[in-house]
């Protein structure tokens, strides 16, 4: 039964963050007054990557990237989506879900730098650095959170936002959303934060090696990401969902959000992206750290 | 024009299927030797969109199926393409862009320049014109992509089959050891 | 009981000096095999709490000096765990050792040292401590400097900094035996007496507590002590540096829980009137911010570092600051946080030091930059390697997750959102330099002298083997290990954590390590599921990589070249580097030893001036003297 | 300092072959080859500080070959083209490296493709061309028509093999 519920919630994760991808590609070409691919674009990539010859230099290559899509797999169960949640007593414990995010990048960050590429290494070098940066005001935010919701459970933080919106805490605490929103910008990877996946720089950064099957592996891996990323945030900002498919609207909204910044800014240098998350975001999130202590 | 092979290398039925994802979405390694580079922006953006067919540029070879030759091809590019050809991986098609690649187009004459790129790697289609414009761009897409479909866009296939006729004619060009003129040509 | 197994260490440690040259390994089997003995008779004490043996060695007189050890539940848990591991470092270095020259000196000492380790755990009053507290510090001396020229340096930077630390536990020491409202020896009666003397004289208590502070920090090195280690470490053996990190760095842990912390839980107790931050005392908190200061500090310098050892090593100080920093939270959940993860940072960073030794042992290579690739040809040694750095991030199917949970839960219910963000800035710093050791040693390209290494002889991967499993079987039940320390929690008076074998219970939320642990391999599961769709992938060597159309021969492409280690994360050391120029620590020393030794020059210079000098100095001590005398 | 006054300042000290001013701003002046050296290193003292280009030119029916150099000066605003003539049998001259290092590269593409030989310049290995084992392409007697049909392959029949 457990493992039905698990295959359920890996599938969920994975349609709606391809789904997602493929719309996000179809509004980038939109707002670019380009008519754009059809919105289940993704799904077609994944499979055309999964029909093709794939190479990998060395085992760990394969264990590498095994181990970072199941990084994230894993922490989608830790995280409450709507009404669902896979773990009655660990419901969306907060820290859990930020240390098993590391098992993914780890995993990514291993199996690419295997391939012994360069342009790989230098991208995750970029990767990690740039995690350090944006975990600084994520981190901050939603210690303030804690204080206020005395546990560090998705749940218990959901169920106290619930009833209404005056309630939610992006209504409550607008400068930690603020510092998360931008956090997030960068957590996913989108264009004033793409240092890491620089095409033009670096060839597409880590994943320079991927091919055929590997890179439909870590294709899955970013959908999933996506999925997980604004699910944690709606949970922490939007007051969850009782039912799914509002679930999914929430998340789809912000990650349109994060979509249209993306369409229309240029890339930060390297240097600039850590120090601009130090700055901006930190000074909001400090901002509403204080304000909770204070009040 | 199709560059069909002689022996029937057609793709078998459920590779036909899967061709369907492959003809939907190719990510193509814009190799950009000539001046045929101009002519690929136009077709990413507003007005023709390539992407329409999921087709969009990609960094690496790796990654990449279908590879773009826009242009001549002197002999030391001729061996950079040879290797990022051989780093793609299977399904792959190149699409030879402009006369330079059919019959080294106006420098057919130059002693760097090489004639016919379909002698050193299996060109599925070439597109007319010293350098096509983005409709004719567009159009060839629609070709390989209904060849795809098809099955009969099988270059990949044809040049694991006969791989020494093809090295035979690479290292006519690239790993000569002695002079093409002989001493007797070279008094008259 | 104690005292004759310490009698046994000491023959021991002639028995194996005595050992002609030619049975090195003899000599390692068996001093391993002495200890595993010695473990064996540990774990029979554990029951009798409490027991004292005193011998008295002489009156002088109203005070009769005595060595009393006495078996307390923090001081066995100590000394059960280091000898588990220096057993796991001695099988590692019976290999090791094989071709050492002078490895003669290193095993008496060794020996010597593991004995004094026991004796600092048992001893129950102030002298008996201090003496095994210097056998501990001259021995590993000796040790860290087996005759190479440039380790004496790197050594006489660690001694000089635990000389200032011992100087200043023994006037501690004097000062609390001098002051009449205490008078006592015994480390737990000195303990309640200082808490009532703290109402009335605070000052005094004050100045006690900073000597012993000091001496601890110095050990450990905080903050203000943190470079020592990264030269001792690098410097000293390959087999001695787990040990050092591992267990020697501890010692400064185990003081504070044994005496700073117990005394300030009691000052909160009994002593109303006392400036309080958040529920616990202001030094207290200072002393928290100390750690914390250090495991930034420690994260930054092992990030810029390029020698492995130096960057385990201020990996080592850096989880020193965790330790500290959730010590003097003095809640259940902080001490309890904190004893658990010495205990987690003593397996793993002994798995990372046993690897990287094993690394060494093939390579003879210390710089990161030359090494890569090894992965692929010493499997045994990049899987300890990984496991390692997974532990050390905290990543949590291993151990090292559980302590920083306890951590976190201890620094999140205590309202310290500051304390928290450094912990989580050096925690999250830390998966940046443990990803790059590992890139930058076992994968990416294999240099070309190191196409035939093999792996490290069997005997060398059973220690290996063995840190695995133990970090392993800690991520899985953290419970076996938690239960010891839940008594030695309740003895400093705090209610210990509710914890089963594999769950544990916090005040914010509770965590399961074993559905942890299972849901990763279920998720592991699940992606392999994906990976057998298409094609079966083929293989590809490492040269044959993407060189933007240029083939590597004529482009004259080595691995070395290939393989991207040098400057690893400039961009990080460029963000801080206006930081770093102005406030460096390490000036600061330098500083300090200038002026002393200008100071020392211009004495002498007046010495030898004439007699007119001499008889000046000698007038102006004398002065001194009266002075201190009268004014104390 | 105008077009005549350079051309004067040259023609007395070497003795000019010929000269010629296409306009304002460009000249020409012709010089024999034993003192194309010291004409150079002249008029470099007199502010021609800038060696635009160095090349030759292959006059196949006058069996010569004419080495050009392109001088500019910011000063006065001219462009000198000074210009000599070597014979073609085994043409050599002497290397213009130490007045302007530029001149390496130009006297190596130069060497490659002509054949002239420069003597003190010591990188006169092969440049451009891949493994070339053919007599200097540029020069008028090399048939490239010939070549390309050789080496790449000539007729559609050739090809339906």
């Amino acid at each position: 039964m457990i493992v039905l519920k698990f295959i359920g919630y890996g599938f969920t994760a994975i349609i709606i963050g391809l789904l997602f991808m493929g719309i996000g590609r179809k509004y980038t070409a939109r707002i670019q007054r380009r008519y754009g691919p059809p919105f289940w674009q993704a799904f077609i990539d994944v499979t055309k990557l999964f029909s093709k010859q794939s190479l990998s230099h060395n085992w760990i290559m394969d264990f590498g990237i095994l181990m970072g899509f199941a990084g994230i797999v894993g922490t989608i169960l830790f995280m409450p989506i709507g009404p669902w949640h896979f773990f009655s007593l660990m419901n969306g414990n907060i820290v859990i879900i930020m240390y098993f995010m590391t098992i993914g990048s780890l995993g990514m960050a291993m199996g690419v730098s295997a391939s012994g590429n360069p342009n790989s290494t230098i991208g995750i070098s970029r990767a990690l650095t740039l995690m350090v940066g944006y975990e600084i005001p994520f981190v901050i935010a939603v210690i303030g959170l804690i204080f206020v919701s005395k546990s560090s459970l998705l749940g218990t933080m959901v169920s106290l936002q619930s009833g209404g919106i005056m309630n939610w805490n992006i209504i409550k605490y607008p400068f930690g959303f603020i510092a998360v929103e931008m956090a997030l910008q960068a957590m996913l990877g989108e264009k004033p934060f793409d240092v890491i996946t620089a095409p033009s720089e670096i060839a597409s950064g880590p994943m320079v090696e991927l091919s055929g099957k590997m890179m439909g592996l870590a294709f899955l891996q970013h959908a999933a990401q996506i999925f997980l990323e604004t699910g944690i945030v709606v949970n922490l900002f939007l007051g969850g969902a009782n039912n799914i498919w509002e679930f999914f609207l929430k998340q789809f909204v912000l990650f349109i959000l994060s979509l249209t910044v993306n369409a229309i800014s240029p890339r930060f240098k390297f240097e600039d992206a850590v120090k601009w998350l130090w700055t901006w975001p930190t000074v909001f999130a400090l901002i509403q750290l204080l304000i909770i202590i204070l009040t | 024009m199709i560059q069909t092979s002689t022996k029937d290398l057609h793709d078998s039925g459920f590779e036909k299927v899967l061709n369907f994802f492959r003809k939907r979405s190719m990510w193509m390694l814009h190799y950009c030797t000539g001046c045929g580079a101009m002519e690929l922006p136009p077709t990413m953006t507003t007005r023709w969109d390539m992407e329409r067919f999921g087709i969009g540029p990609m960094a690496t070879p790796r990654q990449a199926d279908l590879l773009l030759i826009t242009g001549y091809l002197s002999i030391k590019s001729l061996k950079r393409v040879i290797r990022t050809y051989e780093q793609m991986q299977d399904p792959k098609w190149v699409i030879g862009f402009g006369s330079c690649t059919i019959n080294g187009g106006i420098y057919y004459d130059s002693y760097t320049v090489i004639n016919r790129l379909s002698d050193y790697i299996p060109v599925d289609l070439t597109i007319e014109g010293c350098m096509p414009r983005p409709e004719a761009i567009m159009t060839g897409f629609q070709t390989l992509m209904d060849a795809i479909q098809k099955g009969e866009a099988v270059g990949y296939k044809k040049y694991k089959e006969n791989y020494e006729w093809y090295k035979k004619n690479q290292d006519s060009v690239l790993g000569r050891t002695e002079p093409v003129f002989t001493s007797s040509e070279v008094k008259k | 009981m104690i005292s004759n197994i310490l009698l046994y260490t000491m023959i021991a440690a002639v028995i194996s000096f005595a050992l002609g040259q030619k049975l090195k390994a003899v000599r390692w089997s068996f001093s391993a095999l002495f200890l595993g003995y010695v473990g064996f008779q540990l774990y029979g004490l554990y029951g009798q709490w409490g027991m004292v043996e005193t011998h008295n060695i002489f009156s002088l007189g109203s005070i009769n000096f005595s060595l009393n050890f006495g078996i307390t539940k923090l001081g066995w848990f100590f000394a059960f765990f280091t000898t588990i591991i220096n057993i796991m470092i001695w099988i590692f270095s019976i290999v090791k050792n094989m071709n050492e020259k002078e490895e003669r000196g290193i095993n008496f000492l060794w020996i010597l040292l593991a004995g004094s380790n026991l004796a600092i755990f048992f001893s129950v009053d102030w002298i008996t401590f201090f003496i095994a507290w210097e056998i501990m510090t001259w021995t590993s001396f000796f040790i860290i400097t087996p005759g190479w020229k440039n380790s004496f340096k790197a050594a006489n930077w660690y001694f000089i900094l635990s000389m200032f630390g011992a100087y200043a536990m023994l006037v501690g020491i004097w000062w609390l035996y001098a002051t009449p409202a205490i008078h006592t020896l015994n480390i737990a009666s000195s303990i309640a007496l200082l808490a009532k003397l703290s109402i009335t004289a605070p000052g005094t208590v004050g100045i006690i507590i900073a000597l012993f502070v000091l001496s601890f920090f110095a050990k450990s090195a905080v903050f203000p002590f943190h470079p020592w280690p990264a030269e001792a470490h690098a410097e000293a053996p390959d087999d001695f540096s787990p040990y050092l990190s591992g267990i020697m760095i501890k010692y400064g842990l185990y003081g504070i829980l044994l005496f700073i912390v117990p005394l300030f839980i009691q000052i909160m107790k009994v002593n109303p009137n006392i400036a309080m931050v958040n529920g616990i005392p202001v030094y207290s908190y200072i002393l928290a911010w100390f750690g914390a200061i250090t495991a930034v500090l420690g994260t930054y310098l092992a990030i810029v570092s390029n020698d492995m050892k130096k960057l385990a090593a201020y990996s080592t100080v850096s989880n020193i600051g965790y330790a500290v920093t959730s010590m003097f939270i003095l809640s259940s959940a902080g001490v309890t946080g904190g004893l658990f993860h010495v205990v987690n940072h003593a397996v793993f960073k002994s798995a990372i030091f046993l690897s990287l030794g094993a690394v060494k042992f093939r390579t003879h290579e210390r710089e990161m930059h030359k090494l890569g690739g090894l992965a692929t040809k010493m499997p045994i040694t990049f899987l300890t390697f990984l496991l390692g750095i997974i532990a050390a991030a905290g990543i949590p199917p291993l151990n090292g997750y559980a302590s920083k949970w306890i951590i976190y839960q201890a620094l999140l219910s205590g309202h310290f959102p500051f304390l928290t963000t450094m912990i989580f800035l050096a925690s999250t710093g830390a998966f940046l330099y443990l990803f790059r050791a590992l890139h930058s040693i076992f994968l990416g390209q294999l240099p070309r002298k190191f196409n035939n290494v093999k792996e490290v002889p069997f005997l060398m991967q059973i220690p290996m083997i063995l840190g695995i499993l133990s970090m392993l079987g800690i991520g899985y039940a953290p419970g076996i290990v938690l239960k010891p320390i839940g008594l030695a929690v309740k003895a400093m008076g705090l209610t210990p954590m509710t914890v089963e074998n594999t769950l544990m219970v916090g005040k914010l939320s509770s965590i399961n390590t074993a559905v942890v642990s299972s849901t990763f391999i279920g998720a592991f599961f699940f992606a392999f599921a994906f990976y057998l769709i298409g094609k079966k992938r083929h293989h590809v060597e490492p040269l044959d990589n993407y060189t933007a159309g240029q083939d590597p021969e004529e482009f004259g492409l080595t691995p070395e070249l290939y393989h991207f280690a040098l400057k690893f994360y400039e961009p990080v050391k460029n963000i801080f580097r206006p930081i770093e120029e102005k406030l460096n620590i390490k000036n600061y020393y330098r500083a300090l030893v200038r002026n002393a030794n200008s100071f020392g020059a211009t004495l002498s210079e007046m010495f030898k001036l004439s007699g007119a000098g001499s008889s000046m100095i000698f007038v102006l001590g004398l002065v001194v003297i009266i002075l201190a005398g009268w004014m104390l | 300092m105008n077009q005549k006054e350079i051309i004067e300042l040259i023609d007395n000290k070497f003795g000019i072959v010929k000269s010629n001013i296409y306009d304002e701003y460009q000249l020409s002046v012709v010089v024999k080859k034993e003192n194309i050296f010291a004409a150079l290193a002249l008029m470099q003292l007199n502010d021609f500080k800038e060696l635009s280009i160095l090349t030759a030119v292959d006059w196949f029916d006058r069996n010569v070959f004419e080495v050009v150099y392109i001088l500019f000066s910011y000063t006065h605003n001219q462009q000198l083209i000074l210009k000599t003539e070597i014979e073609r049998d085994n043409p050599e001259i002497v290397s213009v490296m130490k007045l302007w290092e530029v001149a390496e590269t130009y006297e190596r593409d130069v060497h490659e493709f002509f054949g002239i030989k420069f003597l003190g310049n010591p990188s006169l290995k092969p440049f451009f061309l891949h493994n070339w084992l053919d007599m200097p392409p540029m020069r008028k007697d090399f048939k490239t028509q010939q070549y390309s049909d050789k080496v790449f392959g000539k007729t559609k029949e050739e090809r339906e093999k």
